[in-house]
């Protein structure tokens, strides 16, 4: 085929490393198909602001839609409209409705795949990670970024789930959100340490939230006594690992997501039939396995 | 910032003098001046237009469909801008209408459904619409007894109120977003006549009311005066204190609105609805030839504010400028959007040594 | 003095500003048709004095009584309400409204437009001004410009024309001549003798001796926040006032 | 808003006549009103005190550990608020120093990785903080310029130049955070000497500094005199345009200082580093009884204000108060924060009719 | 008129606003220990050319010239520096800052703290402030208030109290006595008359005649932006005055 499909792919947010590997990861499947790829997003990660970006790309009319969708409900309508433009629309990392597409039951089945690592589960191998770092007991609580925010959110409730179901010996403390701000990540940490001085561990539920609460901990002088699991991957988290900031990294795997929301599209465009939910998978990350280039491929943006 | 009752005499900049011993250039002037973001906005579409041509060969501003994104991008920010022209006249800042849009997002969402269980769902969506917007007026009410009755100053008053609001919309809604169940809400929200979509017609009938508010009424008129001189328009007899409650209810009510329509148009209410949305609005209001001094602005101008940002926005993505850039080139617009003024007010001649 | 009762009467009235006391039991008797001025240094509580009477302070004590009759004001529109207009000496205009919006502030005339919208009638406003101002012969083209736009004595005559539209009872005025050229000074003194022929109260600050003696009927000199004295205008002399002011 | 040069004069209500005969008096309450923010901060410390003896038994405010991380924690909002004073007290707002620390934080990373590569690692760290700090003040000179050249208000010219320093950032970045190697650099943000971490010290001396610049030099008695009265500072003969530049310098430099400490902290230098602290420190510059029109506010005040918010902001934490009521209190102490000055005012007898 | 180089001298100097000619080609001169009056009807343009010649406006169109230089003021600055203080008809202090603050606006005395420190000597502008407002009768405690506490003639009395401590070689007052007690007033015609006494050049606006023959050498009416006429004091009458500004 000759003709030159243009790709879109809509991150959650413009501003977060995690997206821009995941941009990364695109790229070099668009290279390799010789597609177009258009990366455009909105810089809060919140429907009001992403509506309007996805609607100036179905304006151009792309061959196949990539979305980030910030809501599960809030962004079907908006991406009905994609759907009924005939815009073939793919989900990754986040999704809608509840994930289960091309049933032909619903309203929200229209995309025709989802292609992320589920972040609920992502919060269950931390909260797995955690519990086995700090010996099944103790004191451990979420550091997380504000209310509502999907993936977060996700995360957060699959570490809690997968820590009362599986993990009695631990307790986990009231969530504290530091609106992305790594200074008031530190402090709150602090503060619960203050008051709970048998506090054993911290999930950092995104960049800001893990980065701080390990400074948090390293103030309080307990660098070691209070694990940190940090849930993504930048280039600075093998530092804090080395130096023993962070104990744990729960690292996504954006540039794959990117490389199959495009390998999917292009197959879908080249009238191939494509799987209705691909999973990337996770890599946890510690002082163990950070230098394995096997895992370190998997640090973001290289 | 602050419109508490015993504000001094201020007189503000961006009402410099235009004067003329002949009528007729002095109302012309006058009247350039508030066109003034109007005249922008058609040049930043000229730009796109031509831009959009050159780098893909396609139309921007001929695309029906970029239009209808736009008008309805425009719609919720609008909103809230159209309450803060109000506040920002009388010399106050509304900093808590993005949560109170949460709020009423939340409540509008919850009500619907609460009431689609009892009556028809056409009634369902319009008592929950009615009772967000009702809801709303409560954190106005407080903001406005705070700042006419307590003297707390709107910048400080408004931000405890930013607090609570947010506290109060994400505890309603458990933390998370509220899913309505209603086809008529959702049809409100995404439905359309004669391609042009609901949301536009009710935003734009809302305008024009509060349009004959700010300028045709005694409302209106108190508004500029308080925000020019409130001493002298409380020696004038104008219950101050009154009014003020009344000006933060009016822009709780834009923000209510714009929740319930947010709902609409989402189906589902989220407390984080208007958070992003805060210096947008008054961006807009201050583009539309506002002065945060108080004492100046107009519903008109405002509208064109809201548009100029929603046409950059949306226009820079459709342009595909590279993500950081975009957030370089609105910057450079929002000053260049206001260095117009400038010159233009040096060519009309008022006066610039003082 | 006469015997009716007095349109405006002031007893023992006090007003403190922290440990400043700025007024401290001062009276003062207006009749129908009678202007009183109000002299003193700078300083000696006239402006003090006039805003307690207007409502624009709250006095610490003391009582005011309109036509007999104890009243207590808690805002200036009160104040208006009783029929009492205020010339302040700090003006108290909208600068960004026109000369019609300020005479009107807080009682603009309204039409219906289409028929049923009331809406602000604008040109009314500015007709009324148009002709307010002649009164006192000033003769204001730019009826749309804010008043931001014009000369300090054409704002104090704006002001003055505020006063004088709504036809008070009781008008109270300070230092309205301060900023006029004389012509105008010599209509503003015109203009009083007309108030007070009509039957109506007038209080009158001013530094000028000359317009003092010229329109007025009785004059009160406070002195550091007292009364330090009170004369019939046809009692006294330049001299013996100045000596009153100063405490000779 | 706005601190162009055609400001006319207004009087600030925070400055209320507090007349006196008595000197000695005056002066008194005039201190009090200073130490308001004070004052309030110590009640807020004994409730917290309170609190926790009855909740759980322990000291809130005898534990030295909570004071190392309140303090460490009030070092980056106190950075900006010190500049947004100057700012404020000028009559005008800086919203692009979030932005413009982002900027520092990351040109402080790559600089002092750089330079590592060529000299001795403390030098590199010395150098990277240099570099920060200057370029930091190129967006603070062109704010500077925009708003006395050209006569941008504050608002939108610094709005303008948010977007600006946020793009620049982010493609300087990557889009990424940018890890710091350089073990000096680490110690300087985390290490401590007799308890004292060296980012507070350091932050204490740069405070002493500026308190010093706006209580006892020219160009601090210049910024009150701007603030309360452009018109009139500019007809004594200051020179308005020159002194609007600088302050916006300083601003910058305030940020520049706080994003290098800030990638001295974290070890990273990130883009977003400043974006959350925005409104904290506009609030914390009013809580510390400064008035967004200018005019008045104080360096000391300030820091109280920081500090009355970083305390409510970890204290509600340790008092294990749940997150979205946590939202909720924060509002309402920092309305109550303002409610006392208004009190105090009242009982102090200064003018409140008008 | 004497025939050394004038002090000041303006030349056909015009300012616009918009459309509006406040000042259309009008002239002045002052000489050494000359008073110079400018009269005329609100509006007349009085304030516009004081302010252009203070540098507070450019000029449209003419020239200022000081000892016979020309000059070209783009900033009160540059004029304060050529040694001329102006009092503005609206005052233009800084409400927050004290009388001293406010004298020294701009020019703030410096000393040394620790020895080393410099510092802004407060004590010395308290007790300069002191000193210059006793000048003007005033005796002001409160020297750590800010002037916003002050009445309209003490705010007055600060302006003039700024424009005398420089020791000008000319100044200009636009209505300076306007808010001021009688006292006060003839305190100020004393000044002016020391003023005039040392050699310094005066510019003196005033609506009131008897101040402007009791000080002025020469009188300077406009009218509409034009001067309707200019006549040595002792060679002229209110009557005529008030015909020439009215345009008899
Ligand atoms: N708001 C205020 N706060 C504190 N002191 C005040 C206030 N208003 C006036 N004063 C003081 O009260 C006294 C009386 O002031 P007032 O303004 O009544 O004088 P006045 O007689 O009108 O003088 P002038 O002729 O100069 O206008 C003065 O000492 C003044 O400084
Ligand atoms: N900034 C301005 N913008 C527009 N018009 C102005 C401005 N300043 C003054 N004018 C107009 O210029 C003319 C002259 O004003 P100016 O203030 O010089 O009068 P004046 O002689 O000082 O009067 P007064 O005795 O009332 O103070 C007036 O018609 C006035 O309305
Ligand atoms: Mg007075
Ligand atoms: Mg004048």
């Amino acid at each position: 085929q000759d003709k030159t499909f243009t790709i879109a792919l809509v991150p959650g947010l413009t501003t977060d490393a995690f997206y821009i590997t995941m941009r990364k990861g695109a790229e070099a499947a668009a290279k390799a198909v010789g597609a177009e790829l258009v990366f455009q997003g909105a810089p809060d990660f919140n429907p009001v602001t992403q509506v309007p970006v996805l609607d100036a790309i179905i304006a151009k009319k792309p061959d196949a839609i990539l979305i980030a969708p910030t809501d599960k409900d809030q962004l079907i309508q908006p991406l009905k409209k994609a759907h009924d433009a005939g815009i073939p629309v793919i989900t990754v990392d986040t999704f809608i409705g509840d994930g289960i597409y091309q049933t032909g039951a619903g309203d929200a089945e229209f995309p025709l795949s989802y292609i992320a690592s589920d972040n609920v589960l992502g919060g269950a191998i931390a909260a797995r990670a955690l519990a086995k770092a700090v010996g099944e007991k103790g004191k451990v609580y979420v550091s997380n970024v504000k209310p509502g925010i999907s993936t977060t959110d996700q995360r957060e409730q699959g570490f809690k789930d997968e820590m009362a179901a599986n993990h009695p010996g631990i307790e986990v403390l009231e969530s504290q959100f530091n609106d992305n701000d790594a200074n008031k990540a530190a402090s709150q940490l602090q503060a619960v340490f203050a008051r709970n001085s048998d506090l054993v561990g911290v999930f950092g539920a995104n960049l800001f939230s893990a980065l701080g609460a390990a400074n948090g901990v390293q103030q309080a002088g307990q660098t070691g006594n209070i694990k940190v699991v940090a849930f993504d991957a930048p280039t600075s988290i093998v530092d804090n690992i080395n130096s023993g900031l962070v104990d744990v990294a729960i690292a996504q795997h954006p540039a794959e997501i990117g490389y199959f929301g495009v390998m999917s599209a292009y197959a879908h465009l080249t009238g191939n039939s494509i799987p209705t939910a691909i999973g990337t998978g996770f890599t946890i990350i510690d002082k163990a396995n950070v230098a394995d280039p096997d895992v370190a491929k998997y640090i973001y943006s290289d | 910032m602050t419109s508490t009752v015993d504000e001094p005499p201020k007189v503000d900049p961006h009402i410099a003098p235009q004067a003329d011993h002949a009528d007729q250039t002095q109302t012309l002037i006058g009247h350039i001046a508030q066109l003034r973001a109007w005249l922008f906005l058609g040049a930043l579409i000229i730009i796109f237009e031509i831009w959009s041509r050159l780098s893909f060969g396609g139309t921007f501003v001929l695309s029906p469909f970029n239009w209808q994104s736009i008008a309805i991008f425009a719609v919720a920010p609008l909103l809230l801008a159209i309450g803060q022209t109000f506040v920002i006249i009388s010399g106050g800042i509304d900093l808590s209408m993005g949560f109170i849009m949460g709020l009423a997002a939340v409540v509008a969402a919850h009500m619907t459904n609460l009431a689609g269980l009892y009556m028809p769902l056409p009634f369902a969506m319009l008592f929950g619409i009615l009772v967000a917007v009702l809801v709303a007026t409560i954190p106005g009410m407080i903001n406005g007894l705070l700042i006419s009755r307590l003297k707390v100053p709107p910048f400080i008053g408004t931000l405890g109120m930013f607090g609570v609001a947010r506290g109060t919309a994400f505890l309603l809604a458990g933390g998370t977003t509220v899913p309505v169940k209603n086809e008529y809400f959702a049809m409100l929200g995404n439905g359309r006549i004669l391609g042009i979509p609901y949301l536009v017609l009710v935003t734009a009938v809302f305008v024009l009311v509060m349009h004959y508010i700010l300028s045709q009424t005694r409302f209106g008129q108190h508004n500029y005066a308080i925000g020019a001189n409130a001493q002298a328009a409380r020696r004038a007899g104008i219950d101050i204190k009154g009014h003020i409650l009344k000006l933060y209810v009016l822009s709780s009510v834009c923000a209510g609105l714009g929740g319930a329509l947010y709902a609409a148009r989402f189906t589902a209410g989220a407390a984080q609805a208007g958070e992003p949305l805060l210096l947008d609005c008054v961006a807009a209001v201050v583009i539309g030839g506002a002065s945060l001094f108080g004492g100046s602005g107009s519903i008109l101008g405002t509208v064109a504010g809201a548009l100029v940002i929603a046409v950059i926005q949306y226009g820079l993505v459709f342009l595909d400028v590279e993500p950081f850039w975009q957030f370089i080139a609105v910057g450079v617009v929002i000053i260049i959007s206001v260095l117009i003024d400038q010159a233009q007010r040096r060519f009309s001649g008022a006066k610039q040594d003082e | 003095m006469n015997s009716q009762t007095p349109l405006l009467e002031v007893r023992n009235l006090s007003r403190h500003f922290g440990a400043v006391k700025a007024l401290e039991n001062c009276s003062l008797v207006v009749h129908p048709g009678e202007v009183v001025a109000l002299a003193g240094d700078n300083g000696a509580g006239k402006t003090t004095m006039i805003k307690a009477i207007s409502g624009v302070y709250a006095p610490t004590s003391g009582e005011i009584l309109i036509e007999g009759k104890p009243v207590s004001f808690s805002s200036p529109q009160d104040a208006r309400e009783k029929g009492i207009e205020t010339i302040y000496q700090d003006l108290a205009l909208a600068d960004n409204l026109t000369i019609g919006g300020n005479i009107f502030l807080g009682r603009e005339p309204m039409r219906k437009a289409f028929g049923f919208l009331p809406v602000i009638d604008r040109k009314a406003m500015a007709e009324a001004a148009r002709q307010t101002m002649a009164l006192l012969d000033f003769h204001v083209k730019r009826l749309d410009a804010p008043v931001s736009n014009f000369s300090g004595g054409q704002r104090q005559a704006v002001a003055i024309g505020r006063a004088v539209y709504w036809n008070a009872r009781i008008l109270i005025m300070d230092e309205p001549t301060a900023a006029l050229g004389v012509p105008e000074q010599r209509k503003v003194v015109a203009l009083i003798k007309s108030l007070k022929a009509q039957g109506r109260g007038v209080v009158f600050i001013s530094h000028n001796l000359q317009d003092i003696f010229a329109v007025s009927d009785r004059i009160v000199v406070l002195r550091r926040g007292i009364v330090a004295g009170e004369r019939n205008i046809n009692e006294t002399t330049h001299d013996e006032v100045v000596k009153l002011m100063i405490g000779g």
